[in-house]
């Protein structure tokens, strides 16, 4: 009795676990299989490359590609140097409660919801960056990257400390010890030693920068244009989705966005790839 | 030598400072100019408009120029998305921590990682393409709602709660894990008797992250069912309002002042909601080294 | 007179994470005797214990060839046997572990665990049987008046002595202890081997120490483990 | 603050009151009744079906009335396949659209989409030409059209918007709107982006127009609402709630109530022209 029902539970577990990873085939599946029309003709060359003007009969997702990387390298120029900023600010130059604050600020920063960069962004960060450049309506490349660095950084900034952490106290010592500084002792010992933590971090904010939608949807003002310059509008993959996702079901151009999902979703394999691979590297490293 | 290496310091600390205090003050930008802008729109009438709160409460009479509905709506989406993901995720966590091989919870956690990674509009635009397949299938029935919304917010969160589960299962040490099987209890009882006792707070806070996640999304929503004005959901095949996407919706389309001083009030409603969330989770977890620390 | 065979081992090899403890070890121990397993730290005396309850295979990275039969009512099972009720065999055979591992529960619910673990009983059975097994570790008059506060407020002595009333509760035939003192001062190590002298009637005790005048003070047996195999050291008269 | 708390009390207090008084007529045919209306489409309607719904359901709790946004070829889309149970668009549906959704078609306002800039902006009026210029980027600088010498900043609704339709169509003639045009997802944040910018200009619903932006003439007509009411503005529509086949039920009742006279007042109030 007791037995069945154990047994019961396990297979629960089984179930749960397997359905789980299912689920992760099931959506790309869900993907290819109502993108495939767009792609299947040996269109995929075209709709990388194309520009949208769904009235000409294109569906092209270049620009939206364009845009999506150069809002999100943009955002990682921006967040990489001040992440590794305060991450040596936390973990090397300040002590005690400053660099518990610190920390525990960074950390409530994970919390912030992004709908609210969004909107501050709209009515703060636009009106100011219009200001200032004097050009532009504002909502463009530059706002929305701005923007995402903030979204960005404490993932980043807790991953390097984290990893900094790591290594292990002794080597640490041993710089001390022949008169080093702390920063020397950073320089010469903790970064070299966990660079793969480093770069695991940098490649996990990549993909948060990639994989947003509301703040490029709501600042960077969504032209369906490749852009040339920081303050020229742009469209990202995910606000692709959403302005176009309520157009007609059979529609090439409803199915276009499929073709930006497949990306997306490419996009997160190759990157979670990349971290295995960095943490396999990481351990060995650690050995 | 010595003067070029002093200079090199300096130039550490003080790029350190600058970045720390630019980061800082950015925060601080975003969420005080939030805050000045909105604290005077924060009132009773910000949630419950007209109507009187006790007739709202009991859902006698339906809100309106209010948030209640959105704060309604958001809470039924946290509390279902929960319900779906915390039995199928602690299960899974369970099964990758207790049962599996290493081969097989490597193979999983690869399909577990993707999941994890996927941006949230590609979960919404699966959700969304479901419901009209399931439409199509069963024409009528289902469209997207609170139910489907939930759902996939549910498959958005899975990933979390089957990691927490599964990393405060296996953090715990190898002499928690020996004794109730030393006194004859089976694999399954030592792990709900002990093993689960002893890694809830790390479960506990990671549920509690999750459900952070789930009050903060709009890209899964927005395809999947939630609108600009339902009153508060009836059932779960309604549509429904939240947060998240009031303050987007208000952020770009908002016709007054009037309507746009309630965006800034949802804001900070929304902003208070994940911090209080945060810090339970923050005080659940460090409860748990302090245990930690007087048990080593 | 010959003893009684309580345990029986035979040809068992044993190895954890690459590295061989037991090399084809056949070995018999007696009933209602305390035998002592002793050997220099770190050849895997400890391991060798969770071989006769089977506790190894909740461990990664062991291995395990060969036999071990127990005497359970008058034959000797086979306890590696296909379909041998694990669960059963622990009810069998207690352990008490090196360092103290009480639950994060009561007092009282820790010893009594093991019979919620094992279903079936009433509140007053199980109640009953709590109070017995303290009184046999000697913890009763320390804690008879604080069942229901958290265990892990006890001393370090109190602790051990929980644990073994905790592994007493199921009545086993055998009790494993693994270094049961070392985490203990003087005094309540003392208190200890006078409990293990007087549970020896009902009991086969298997008892991994280190210290060798404790050894010769409690052990009908001594054996040591060494490159592999168990040697038969010496009885006592 | 709790002064304008009881104002507000009052104020909707004395509304319902008079509601229910003078339009009791118009709400009776709700009474008793049970059920869900799922409403979607253009932005310009969301004023008025927001209004609508809140007096029918103040007046009966046991009705539930969704509205979504998501522009006109949302409507169209979403009541074609069964989503929703009334499609709004701001333009017409087109005959493909009627045929395969067997859609039938509510005209209850009209309304106009006048073209709008900063009010920091001295320019008040441009001619067809002009317009279609400047939107397709062709003319990129103010002082082209007699105003600073600045930069112009193009403001452009998405493309599942009605407003953009019409006035793609009746004002540009069908030009090309500039790929550098910013998006926008609505009316009111149209407003709000015009507004906010000096050198902007765009295109929003005649009924959303205030101090905040300032309106310009179109070929010398002014977009005020007695133009768009005589005919006289061209760049007008209709403002349409569609559903799939013959309404029933509540959704014709919802819809029969648009077209009562405190419906129509509704459309006043919210700055669109009544059909009647």
């Amino acid at each position: 009795m007791r037995r069945t029902k154990e047994h019961a539970v396990e297979i629960f577990f089984v179930f749960s676990a397997y359905f789980s990873a299912l689920l992760t085939v099931v959506i790309f599946g869900f993907m290819l299989a109502l993108g495939l029309p767009l792609l299947a003709e040996g269109r995929i060359f075209s709709i990388m490359t194309q520009p949208w003007a769904p009235h000409l009969g294109q569906f092209g997702i270049q620009p939206m590609i364009v845009g999506t990387l150069a809002i999100s390298l943009l955002s990682m120029l921006f967040a990489f140097p001040l992440s590794l900023g305060c991450a040596i600010l936390i973990s090397v130059v300040s002590r005690g409660t400053v660099s518990w604050l610190l920390r525990k600020m960074v950390e409530m920063m994970t919390g912030i919801p992004t709908v609210i960069y969004g909107f501050v962004g709209i009515f703060l960060l636009v009106p100011l960056v219009r200001e200032f450049f004097a050009a532009g309506s504002g909502m463009c490349v530059l706002s929305a990257a701005l923007m995402l660095t903030l979204l960005v950084s404490p993932t980043m900034i807790l991953f390097f400390c984290e990893s900094f952490a790591r290594v292990p106290d002794s080597y640490g010592k041993a710089v001390l010890a022949v008169g080093g500084t702390e920063i020397q002792k950073f320089f010469h010992v903790t970064l070299p030693n966990s660079w793969p933590g480093v770069v695991i971090g940098f490649t996990l904010a990549l993909g948060r920068a990639l994989g947003d939608t509301l703040i490029a949807l709501m600042i960077a003002g969504n032209a369906v244009q490749t852009p040339n310059s920081l303050l020229d509008s742009a469209r990202t993959l995910t606000s692709h989705i959403a302005l176009v996702f309520a157009a007609d079901y059979e529609s090439l151009e409803f199915k276009a966005i499929f073709a930006c999902g497949i990306f997306l979703y490419l996009f997160t394999t190759i990157l979670v790839m990349a971290v295995r691979l960095l943490g396999v590297g990481r351990e060995r490293w650690a050995r | 030598m010595g003067e070029v290496r002093r200079l090199q310091e300096a130039g550490v600390l003080v790029f350190s400072w600058l970045c720390g205090v630019l980061l800082l003050g950015a925060v601080i930008a975003v969420i005080g100019y939030l805050f000045v802008h909105g604290w005077r729109s924060i009132s009773l009438s910000l949630i419950f408009g007209a109507t009187p709160p006790l007739d709202a409460l009991l859902m006698k009479r339906h809100v309106f120029n209010g948030l209640f509905p959105a704060v309604v709506g958001t809470l039924s989406l946290i509390v279902l998305s929960v319900c779906w993901a915390i039995p199928i995720g602690m299960a899974s966590g369970i099964y990758l921590a207790e049962y599996a091989g290493a081969g097989t919870k490597a193979f999983l956690n690869l399909f577990f990682d993707i999941l994890a990674g996927l941006p949230s509009i590609v979960v919404g635009l699966f959700g969304f393409s479901a419901a009209i397949f399931l439409n199509r299938l069963f024409p009528g029935s289902i469209h997207p709602c609170l139910l489907i919304s939930s759902i996939a917010l549910a498959f958005l969160v899975l990933p979390y709660i089957i990691r927490t589960t599964q990393m405060a299962l296996e953090g715990l040490p190898l002499s928690a894990r020996l004794t109730a099987l030393s006194l004859g209890a089976s694999k399954l009882q030592n792990i709900t008797h002990v093993l689960l006792p002893q890694s809830l707070s790390g479960i506990v806070s990671g549920v509690i992250l999750a459900i952070g996640r789930c009050a903060e999304d709009t890209a899964v929503i927005m395809l999947t069912g939630v609108v600009a004005s339902a009153g508060v959901p009836r059932s779960l095949f309604s549509h429904y309002e939240a947060l998240p996407f009031y303050i987007y919706y208000i952020s770009s389309q908002y016709t007054d002042r009037e309507e746009l001083a309630t965006g800034y009030g949802a804001a900070i409603i929304l902003l208070c909601i994940c911090m209080v969330l945060f810090l339970t989770a923050f005080v659940i977890k460090r409860q748990v080294s302090y245990h930690a620390l007087y048990r080593a | 007179m010959e003893k009684a065979v309580k345990i029986r081992t035979e040809n068992l090899c044993f190895s954890y994470n690459g590295r061989t403890i037991l090399h084809k070890t056949s070995i018999e121990f007696a009933e209602r005797e305390i035998t002592a397993i002793v050997g220099p730290s770190g050849s895997g005396k400890s391991t060798f214990l969770l071989t006769l309850n089977r506790l190894w295979e909740a461990i990664p990275r062991c291995s395990l060839q060969g036999t071990v039969a127990m005497n359970f009512d008058g034959s000797f099972h086979d306890i590696y046997r296909e379909g041998y009720p694990v669960t059963r065999l622990r009810r069998q055979v207690g352990m008490v572990f090196q360092i103290p591992n009480p639950l994060p529960m009561s007092i009282y619910r820790n010893v009594a665990f093991p019979l919620q673990l094992k279903g079936g009983l009433t509140k007053e059975t199980i109640r009953a049987q709590v109070e017995d097994c303290l009184r046999k570790a000697r913890l009763w008059d320390e804690v008879h008046d604080r069942l229901h506060s958290s265990a892990l407020d006890l001393s370090g002595g109190q602790q051990q002595r929980l644990c073994i009333a905790r592994a007493l509760i199921l009545q086993p035939e055998v009790l494993l202890l693994d270094e049961p003192t070392s985490a203990l001062d003087h005094a309540t190590a003392a208190a200890i081997e006078e409990l293990l002298l007087e549970l020896k009637k009902n009991c086969t005790i298997l008892l991994v120490s280190h210290y060798l005048n404790q050894v010769t003070r409690i052990a009908d047996t001594v054996i040591e483990l060494h490159n592999g195999t168990l040697v038969r050291k010496g009885e006592k008269a | 603050m709790k002064t304008r708390v009881t104002a507000v009390f009052a104020l909707v207090a004395l509304s319902l009151f008079f509601c229910s008084g003078a339009f009791a007529a118009a709400l009776d045919a709700f009474k008793g009744e049970k059920g869900e209306i799922r409403i979607a489409g253009g932005t310009a309607h969301i004023p008025v079906m927001k209004e609508a719904a809140a007096r029918i359901m103040g007046l009966n709790p046991d009705i539930q009335i969704s509205i979504a946004g998501g522009g006109s070829g949302v409507g169209v889309k979403q009541v074609g396949e069964g989503l929703v149970d009334i499609g709004n668009t701001g333009r017409t549906p087109t005959e493909d659209e009627v045929k395969q959704y067997s859609l039938q078609m509510f005209k209850w306002a009209i309304d106009g989409v006048a073209i709008v800039v900063n009010p920091a902006n001295k320019i008040r009026s441009l001619s067809q030409d002009q317009a279609a210029a400047i939107f397709a980027g062709k003319i990129t600088n103010w002082k082209e059209v007699g105003g600073d010498d600045k930069q112009i900043n193009l403001y452009t609704r998405d493309e599942a918007s009605g407003t953009r339709e019409v006035f793609w169509e009746k004002a540009l003639k069908k030009g090309d709107i500039a790929a550098t045009a910013n998006v926008i997802v609505s009316n009111g944040a149209m407003k709000g982006a015009v507004s906010q910018d000096p050198y902007g200009i765009g295109y929003v619903s005649v009924g959303h127009i205030d101090e905040t932006v300032a309106p310009v003439a179109f070929n010398g007509i002014e977009p005020s609402m007695e133009n768009v009411k005589e005919g006289k503005y061209p760049v007008a529509r209709g403002l349409f709630s569609n559903t799939k086949g013959e309404p029933a039920g509540l959704v014709k009742k919802f819809i029969d109530y648009l077209f009562t006279e405190e419906g129509q007042q509704i459309v006043v109030e919210k700055g669109f022209i009544s059909v009647q």
